[in-house]
């Protein structure tokens, strides 16, 4: 375990002259619940975008598992066992619950571009996509067409896509954003159980799921990270106190 | 010399003639993501109409009276049917103007026939404007450079001077921005859609009578204009003002070239074997699949356009 | 889907029964060329009302045109073709386009091969290709326009005879008819005038060029003091339109400077400009032509231009009155060698490729003047004036033709 | 968790069986020799139309220049045929489509190396510039595109094989039948592959199935090499039909016909391009020879398709077989039998004015101008005519809006009774 599982050194990224990622440095150990936490408009989307390789960096140098992935595309990133999640629902609506699932395991498990197989005759690839639907609770839904599932299944449904590749570095970003209270517990026990035994890191406005969940959480503001520690450490942290979290964690 | 300049010209004039049909529809396909296939098709009704208003009234009051009504038109087609297709997604945009360009060739042939029609250059605008040596250079030309620089300085001026011109600056450069906007902006949309007919209407007013005017006009025009804005790069009127002059001259000066392309590349150093079959290929012979070898080569090597700020 | 089609074979089907012999007009009735068919179909029409009304043929019966549209394709051709067959029609004629002939010429071969108990004989009247009465010539194809090489023969017998003219220009469509024009052109001027320099042998994309002014300039440049060239229609009209802009001075010989419509798409820029080689125009004016010419044109509002096409169908009547029959290999044996007395001389199916001889006329469209521009074409204001008439023996070229007989 | 299920299953037999019946039995309920070469237009346009849709419909990808993979297949096709009429070569007639395929794959190798690097508007103007370049250049290239005059071929070669020489249109329909039906599964198979479902994935959402590994380029490149590949098929049964090949295979009209046929039919479902290509065709073919106001129908009917049933035919189909299942057509039936009347009236008057504008322009010179109806003659240069058509129009339109409420209000409660039954 020498190499962390994600590493990004003097990170920067500017939309035209407009600065957003202002030199980032930040490891990541392996089998660690990384969180990301900052104000509207720090740059935590952009960041996770950057590190999928959505947007290509300005400057810096992003290592996956010890490997440079900077410049890479965003499908080479993911073979290399990175995998995200979005903000924004992002499935594919057309595809009925269980394609969806079965799509994120054709790659991994070597059926790539295939037209030769058949895809009915692909029982591990199957048995794989049913497994993840039974885990996130989906399995009932396996015919429906993705686009029609209510707003939580989609959500559970995007971090099943996420995880099913099997991919060992897991990028969330707001998996609870727009959830009631109960569905963003199931969520959070969702994100728990899916993510067992792989390095996460995630970006999430809610408070009570971030220090539930994460080992360790970095503060961003401004396109900097002005802090990084465990839950406790940055409660405690007077200058992410003032900059961010005023008096409402302490309340909490 | 003389040649070079009138040749020159000839360029430069077809150049902004292909600018005028080009920069409605980039501002349409920056704005409300549509490739207008009917765009020709305005092009081709700016023509017809002159040709009708001008037997009555004569080519002036055609020349404003044809695009304003075209203007009108593409306003309503806007309101009445792309945005009714527009729930459908982009591909249902597509065809639906791909299915009026149909609808309008044969609504054209239905009303004027399907052989040209006779409209002439106003007897003011004929003869030469002046003569180098032999060849002459025809006052009507000149009159197009007049006409389509006219629009140009008009559309810079509408464009940064005022406050629906910021709407669609802002469009090109960050059309999600506007989309998002959504609501706020469908008269924007009419309103852009239907300038752009008229300007396309224009175009067709002044070339339909250098031209010929005849139902086929529009599907000869229209995928040329689609290369220009592809090759100037998607939602870049300044990369549409370039791939209009440059596909203009470019052409013009390979049509009036005598190369051979085998003569062509062995002058350029390129050892080329001796084929029968492409040796016999003259530049003039390529000059008109020109702009799509163009398109081509744009696509390989800058697939942003030449001006593009987003990549096609 | 089966019962929309039965329906529609029931409309087909559905002809007047009094009609005898049917000819299938099988020329485009649609899109961008309708205009050039439509008309076609009215001079066809007007003279079968003609011969019907002189009694018809074969001791009363009846001829009848069934138009079916090809939509001036190839493909669409063979579709017609084949609807034309299913409806028993045994005559087809067509004249729009080489390669649509090519493809019916092949057509019709391979189904009378096939089908020797129904044979089709198809009637050409204005597909100009020389290979269809030379290497491809077929006893199942009679060509009733001159070709290619016939009109060149008499346009090069023009220009040999202009001591003026030193450079020539040739231009033309890039497809086939455009190569064989300036082949003709090359090796006839070679043959006539060896002097004569040849400055330019331009080729450009048929339908595509929308603005021939660097052709012109070209042409201007090369300093030539005259044009040679093929092209109709639009690719004519734009031409003559940009030389008159540029002020170039050159006469164009053209094949078809008075195709229908193109006058009135170049107009005045045609004057003294534009030269024509036709079997017949409308200030060529022995009788009964001048009042059939007028006839026309107060009916149908158009101009009477294919004089062959009188000649086609009574020729064909003819050809079924002395067969006796409304079989197509007999009709095509007694077609062969026929000679016909028209109003223009004398003229003759040569029975060795079914080509057929008649006089040319050279003309240059200029400005009414009630004498020798007595009728203007298209409604312009201009006619064409004869300059030169060229007897049908003058216009005799060989062929290669070897024709197999059934 | 079980076994592998069977590659045929209840559904699968029932379409392709009842799909094998029609193509076979066709020729035997209808043998008119001009019934017949409709069928095998129709055949060719099946396979183009479903390879057209293997990009529009399964990749997402709007092309503009689908002919130039049908025309090279074509051109493949005769060429290789005259070979083996020459002697050159020996292949068998039968499987000479095969030879347009290589074409039309090798061509989509190149262009789709070039053009897929996006989807949309951007790959459908794309696709359009180069399916103008190759119809331009089609003429400058004569040794191999055969000029306007195309290049011919005779598909009666040799003695054949018992007494099957393709010289009989029937044969020719059964060799365009057999490799119809042949395309047509193994289209659908690919539908059944990882590709097939990966390519439906970036259809949807390109930049999420990047995220998952996919390269939505390679995956589109390789639907448009095998897209290519099946339009060759159909451009060599089309060179086999009609014995001649022209640009105009290639051309963009040709292009603009197969996207209709797969729209018109339903781009979304599997079958709606044969649907698609069955009725363009026959509407191509038949109105054409009844009308010659059939261009002006044929841009009318797309566009309500385009702004009324996007689905296309088969989506209306699909629609109507899903409330067939929840049991609840018959509560459709009493607003339709409203709807016919005010349909009739609107598209009767339609008809007639359009009958009577062309009567106008294309008959003046026969001194008519008479619209000809079954036991009707219409005068186009007097009023009532055109006033009775208009009236017609206008209260059709009026007493549809009305229907028409009362049509989605029923299908309102069909939508609602069919979730409610999805969600328990």
């Amino acid at each position: 375990m020498s190499a962390p599982a994600l590493k990004l050194s003097a990170v920067r990224k500017s939309f035209g002259r407009t600065p957003i990622i202002r030199g980032v440095d930040l490891e990541v150990p392996a089998g660690e619940r990384h969180a990301i936490i900052g104000p509207n408009g720090a740059g935590k989307s952009t960041l996770f975008n950057l590190v999928s390789a959505r947007f290509p960096v300005s400057s810096g140098r992003i290592e996956l598992k010890g490997e440079e992935v900077t410049g890479r595309t965003p499908h080479e990133i993911n073979r290399r066992g990175l995998c995200r999640s979005f903000q924004i629902t992002n499935i594919f609506p057309h595809l009925s619950v269980f394609d969806n699932v079965r799509c994120a395991v054709l790659w991994p498990m070597g059926y790539r571009y295939s037209f030769w197989h058949r895809l009915s005759a692909l029982r591990d690839a199957r048995e794989r996509a049913e497994e993840i639907l039974e885990r996130i609770g989906l399995a009932a839904r396996r015919d429906t067409l993705a686009g029609v599932l209510s707003y939580a299944e989609q959500r559970a449904l995007e971090i099943g896509v996420t995880v099913a590749g099997g991919a060992d570095v897991i990028l969330l970003d707001e998996p609870t954003a727009g959830m009631s209270r109960s569905e963003s517990d199931e969520a959070v026990a969702l994100v728990r159980r899916m993510t067992e035994g792989k390095t996460l890191v995630m970006v999430e406005h809610d408070m009570g799921v971030v220090f539930g969940l994460a080992d360790r959480i970095s503060v961003l503001v401004y396109g900097q990270i002005i802090a990084t520690g465990t839950p406790a450490e940055i409660r405690a942290n007077p200058a992410v106190q003032e900059a961010y979290l005023g008096k409402s964690v302490a309340d909490a | 010399m003389e040649f070079l300049l009138i040749t020159l010209l000839n360029g430069v004039t077809y150049g902004l003639l292909l600018f005028m049909l080009s920069s409605g529809l980039t501002l349409i396909f920056s704005m409300m993501g549509i490739l207008n296939f009917a765009h020709a098709s305005f092009y081709m009704l700016g023509a017809y109409l002159a040709f009708q208003v001008g037997a009555r009234l004569g080519f002036w009051p055609a020349l404003l009276v044809a695009p304003l009504l075209v203007g009108a038109l593409g306003a309503a087609v806007e309101r009445l049917g792309v945005r009714k297709a527009h729930r459908f997604g982009h591909v249902a945009e597509l065809l639906f103007t791909f299915g009026l360009s149909f609808l309008v060739e044969e609504l054209v042939q239905l009303v004027w026939g399907k052989a040209a029609v006779d409209y002439r250059v106003p007897p003011s605008l004929d003869g030469a404007a002046f003569t180098l040596f032999r060849t002459s250079f025809p006052l009507y030309k000149g009159f197009m450079m007049a006409v389509s620089l006219a629009m140009l300085l008009g559309l810079y001026l509408a464009i940064t001077r005022t406050r629906v011109g910021l709407v669609i600056r802002a469009s090109l450069t960050r059309p999600e921005m506007v989309q998002a906007l959504g609501h706020d902006v469908p008269r924007v949309f009419t309103l852009v859609f239907g300038s752009g007919a008229a300007l396309a209407a224009l175009a067709g007013v002044i070339a339909g009578n250098a031209y010929v005017t005849e139902p086929g006009m529009a599907a000869a025009m229209g995928p040329i204009v689609f290369v220009v804005v592809v090759v100037g790069g998607l939602g870049s009127l300044g990369g549409a003002f370039l791939a209009s002059l440059l596909i203009g001259v470019l052409q013009t000066f390979m049509v009036a070239s005598d190369f051979s392309v085998v003569d062509l590349a062995r002058r350029l150093g390129l050892g080329v074997p001796d084929a029968p079959a492409l040796a016999r290929l003259s530049l003039t012979q390529l000059a008109p699949i020109m702009p799509y070898l163009l398109m081509v080569a744009v696509l390989i090597f800058r697939p942003r356009g030449l001006m593009g700020a987003r990549e096609t | 889907m089966t019962r929309a089609f039965l329906a529609a074979a029931a409309l087909l089907a559905a002809a007047p029964a009094s009609a005898q012999i049917k000819i299938a007009y099988i020329d485009p009735l649609t899109g961008p060329f309708a205009n050039v068919g439509e008309a076609g179909l009215q001079h066809f029409r007007m003279i079968v009302d003609r011969v019907n009304a002189s009694g018809g043929v074969l001791g009363g019966k009846k001829l009848e045109m069934v138009a079916i549209d090809n939509k001036g394709s190839p493909q669409d051709s063979l579709i017609a073709f084949q609807s034309a067959v299913d409806q028993g029609i045994r005559f087809i004629t067509q004249g729009n386009g080489s390669g649509v002939a090519g493809a019916l010429v092949d057509a019709v071969n391979k189904h009378n091969a096939r089908n020797p108990d129904k044979t089709v004989l198809y009637l050409n009247y204005a597909a100009v290709d020389p290979d269809l009465t030379n290497s491809r010539c077929s006893f199942w194809h009679f060509r009733f326009d001159a070709n290619t090489d016939q009109k060149m023969q008499v346009i090069t017998k023009v220009l040999a005879g202009l001591p003026a003219v030193k450079k020539v220009y040739l231009i033309g469509q890039d497809y086939a008819h455009g190569h064989q024009v300036a082949k003709a052109a090359i090796e006839m001027l070679k043959q006539k005038r060896p002097d004569i320099q040849i400055v330019g042998n331009d080729l450009h994309p048929i339908g595509k060029v929308k603005d021939f002014a660097p052709y012109v300039s070209k042409i201007q440049a090369s300093g030539a003091d005259a044009v040679i060239t093929g092209n109709w229609g639009n690719d004519l009209s734009l031409l003559v339109k940009a030389a008159k802009d540029g002020g170039l001075k050159a006469k164009f010989y053209t094949y078809y400077g008075g195709g229908l419509g193109t006058p009135a798409a170049f107009g005045a820029a045609g004057a003294d400009q534009v030269v024509q080689v036709t079997e017949w125009h409308k200030n060529v004016l022995p009788s009964p032509l001048e009042q059939i010419s007028n006839e026309f044109t107060r009916k149908t509002k158009q101009d009477l231009y294919y004089f062959r096409i009188l000649n086609e169908i009574r020729m064909l009547a003819r050809a079924i009155d002395q067969a006796k029959s409304t079989d197509p290999r007999k009709v095509a044996l007694a077609l062969e060698g026929m000679h016909l007395k028209a109003e223009t001389g004398d003229v003759w199916m040569r029975k060795e490729d079914h080509q057929i001889m008649q006089p040319l006329y050279v003309s240059t469209f200029e400005k009414v003047d009630g004498k020798k521009v007595k009728y203007d074409v298209d409604g312009t204001g201009y006619g064409f004036r004869t300059d030169l008439v060229v007897p049908a023996q003058e216009t005799v070229l060989p062929t290669t033709c070897k024709m197999e007989r059934p | 968790m079980s076994g592998v299920p069977p590659v045929l299953n209840r559904r699968r037999l029932l379409g392709f069986g009842g799909f094998l019946l029609v193509i076979a039995a066709a020729p035997l309920v209808v043998s008119h020799g001009y019934a017949l070469s409709l069928f095998c237009q129709i055949g060719v346009m099946t396979v183009f139309a479903l390879s057209y849709n293997m990009l529009l419909g399964q990749t997402g990808l709007l092309s503009f220049g689908h002919a130039v993979y049908f025309g090279m297949g074509a051109l493949g096709t005769i060429h290789a045929l005259n070979a083996v009429s020459a002697g050159a070569r020996w292949f068998p007639v039968t499987l000479l489509p095969l030879a347009g395929g290589a074409a039309g794959l090798l061509l989509g190798l190149v262009l789709g190396a070039v053009t897929v690097r996006r989807a949309g508007t951007t790959f459908a103007m794309i696709s359009l510039g180069i399916g103008e370049m190759v119809a331009a250049s089609s003429l400058m290239f004569p040794a191999v595109f055969g000029g306007e005059g195309g290049v011919s071929g005779n598909r009666v070669t040799g003695q054949g094989w018992f007494g099957v020489t393709y010289g009989p249109q029937l044969q020719v329909y059964y060799l365009i039948a057999g490799w119809a039906f042949v395309a047509t599964v193994a289209m659908y198979a690919l539908t059944q592959t990882p590709l097939g479902r990966v390519a439906n994935a970036v259809r949807d959402n390109p930049e999420r199935a990047q995220f998952l590994g996919y390269n939505p380029q390679r995956v589109r490149f390789l639907m448009v090499a095998l897209g290519g590949f099946f339009a060759g098929i159909a451009g060599g049964l089309s060179a086999l039909n009609y014995e001649i090949v022209t640009a105009e295979a290639l051309s963009a009209h040709t292009s603009g016909a197969v996207l209709l046929m797969a729209y018109v039919g339903g781009a979304g479902t599997f079958y709606g391009p044969i649907l698609g290509a069955a009725i363009i065709t026959v509407m191509q073919v038949v109105v054409a020879g009844i009308t010659k106001a059939w261009p002006f129908y044929f841009g009318l009917f797309f566009l309500v398709i385009v702004l009324y049933a996007p689905g296309g035919v088969a989506g209306v189909l699909q629609l109507h077989l899903r409330a067939r299942r929840a049991g609840m057509l018959r509560r459709l039936a009493p607003a339709y039998l409203a709807g016919a009347g005010p349909v009739a009236l609107l598209v009767g008057g339609t008809v007639t004015l359009v009958e009577l504008a062309y009567a106008v322009v294309n008959r003046v010179e026969e001194g008519t101008a008479r619209l000809r109806l079954p036991g009707l003659v219409l005068d186009s240069r007097t009023a009532p005519p055109w006033i009775g058509a208009a009236a017609a129009v206008l209260v059709g339109a009026l007493l549809l809006r009305v229907v028409w409420k009362r049509i989605s209000g029923r299908w309102a409660e069909i939508h609602a009774a069919l979730a409610a039954e999805g969600r328990s």
